[in-house]
């Protein structure tokens, strides 16, 4: 086997876009050649290093080595802020969990999209948490421990409670909301 | 002029790109550097290609008449005496056309150079079959814990029950307004005007409410009998006396 | 730089689908490796095989080395077999950049059809590249990284005779070749 077969051989695999046997080596190389004797050299050649030399039955190729292919992909994280109905959907499977689409839609008064429960499994923050025993069986919906980690919680009995969201405001229907600041007369009306 | 470059120029004429190409070619044939080019050789060489064609009636384009005539003018400008005042010289106007004629022949040979170079795809290959790099986008989603509570609590305060709240106001039920108006009738012997039943301090919205609640209690005392209405005449005052 | 980071890149540019630059190979083998340690290595390590490892611009590649073209050379017909117009086109923009059309045309001599800069830019060798500040802003031409490559030019000073030409002021407009020859003569007139 000469070097200049060895490099015959080699330019050969790296360009052919499938793998090729040695008579396929041969046509490219001479009918003559001693293809495997090359075959053979280049696969020391290449033992270690970040390409190697394989036989995939009776055909050679050229491949990145197995132990690098964690370099070829790349992660790249894009932060992305949630959506309205996203927030909503997360609030309300946080406070009802385990919940089911069709109770999610009842609680907030508008359908959600597919999508939205992706998300928001995408993010790790919800799961699927069995089925509703009811007809159709329905999936229900609870969060994970990356969502109590995510927002700071020990457990889900740190979320505020209605009497606590009252008391900051946060329940006052909007219309009431707004006559509180313009009116200081009002009393509680329940 | 050569017979030879006459032959070779009948037979190419569909091939040149226009007079300087042609130019070019012609200067070519003088087979020494392109500086050291004679122009007047050149321009005859151009005229007699150009009469050639048209005793052989081929049609030219006009952009080689054009250039005939401009040589021409040249040849001329070249060879009579010439006027120092003309700008530019003739010999200005031959280098000119040298320096164009250089330039074309530069890039005609450095692009002759370039396509012969080892190419990818034709002399030099990429690996034919690579595995591809992959990127892959991963969202961070973010939320924070506020955005959380204060979603749960818009839903909460856009789903209850609506609960339409009035604002307290200081007001006289129709009940005081009988057992006031009731109390007051006894110990008045005459007619007397509803406004005199209303407390002597009711000012604003509360004495409209009074005057309200007091005249329909007037209206219900008369319906059971217990006292008389007058008036003389629509939205004149009203009179209430006891019929006890 | 170490044999690991040199397998690293190694497997990262034989796996790619185009030539990659210092900053896109970072991303896949480590922000703080000496990426250019490594290729210099691997340049070394390749020279003289069947494969090379070549600098098109600022981008690296792996390719089979040109002598072995007769064993590669595909039998299908080149398809980008270039009309005369259009190789001296690309000649004048790769050696004039950025060149406007009707400086193309000046040097030609003749108009040059909309398809022949098309072609150009269609087998992605030329890119349009900013406006001239002239009256009608004409647009201005320039060539590409895939010009680079696929001529096998480390740059554009690689460009045949580029030098030569540019010292015999070749590459100058005529109009400034032409001052510096006038003047040369009004100096050895007096």
């Amino acid at each position: 086997m000469s070097d200049a077969l060895a490099r015959a051989v080699e330019a050969v695999l790296f360009a052919a876009e499938a793998p090729l046997s040695i008579e396929e080596l041969r046509a490219h190389v001479g009918a003559q050649a001693d293809v495997r004797g090359a075959l053979a050299a280049l696969e020391r050649f290449y033992a270690g290093r970040g390409i190697e030399l394989v036989r995939r039955g009776e055909r050679w190729h050229f491949q990145t080595a197995a132990d690098l292919a964690h370099l070829l992909r790349r992660d790249r994280e894009d932060s992305r802020k949630l959506s309205r109905a996203g927030i909503e959907t997360l609030a309300i499977i946080a406070y009802h969990e385990p919940v089911t689409r069709a109770e999610i839609e009842a609680i907030r008064g508008v359908q959600i999209s597919k999508g939205t429960i992706d998300v928001l499994m995408e993010a790790g923050w919800v799961r699927p948490a069995g089925r509703r025993e009811v007809p159709g069986r329905p999936l229900m919906y609870a969060t994970t421990q990356g969502f109590l980690s995510h927002f700071g919680l020990a457990s889900r009995r740190d979320l505020p409670g209605i009497d606590d969201l009252k008391a900051a405001g946060l329940l006052d229907p909007v219309d009431l909301a707004l006559e509180a600041e313009t009116s200081e007369t009002v009393t509680d009306g329940e | 002029m050569s017979e030879d470059a006459a032959e070779t120029l009948k037979i190419e004429i569909e091939g040149w790109e226009g007079p300087l190409d042609l130019l070019l070619a012609l200067a070519r044939n003088q087979k020494v550097d392109l500086r050291q080019i004679s122009i007047l050789e050149l321009v005859e060489q151009y005229l007699g290609f150009v009469n050639q064609a048209r005793t052989l009636q081929l049609e030219l384009a006009a952009d080689y008449l054009v250039m005939a005539a401009w040589l021409a003018f040249l040849k001329s400008a070249l060879l009579l005496p010439r006027n120092p005042e003309e700008t530019p010289s003739p010999e200005e106007l031959a280098l000119r056309l040298q320096l164009r004629l250089e330039r074309l022949n530069a890039m005609r040979e450095a692009g002759a150079r370039l396509v012969a170079r080892d190419r990818m795809g034709r002399d030099v290959f990429p690996r034919g079959n690579p595995e591809g790099l992959r990127v892959v986008r991963q969202a961070r989603w973010e939320a924070e814990i506020f955005d959380l509570i204060a979603a749960y609590g818009r839903i909460s305060a856009r789903t209850r029950p609506v609960m339409h709240v009035v604002a307290h106001r200081d007001v006289m039920t129709l009940e005081e307004a009988i057992e006031r108006v009731s109390a007051l009738v006894g110990s008045q012997v005459d007619w007397s005007v509803v406004e005199s039943f209303l407390p002597a301090d009711a000012a604003g919205l509360y004495r409209k409410s009074a005057l309200a609640s007091s005249f329909v209690a007037v209206l219900e005392l008369a319906r059971q009998g217990k006292v008389e209405l007058r008036q003389k005449s629509p939205f004149a005052p009203l009179y209430v006396r006891s019929l006890q």
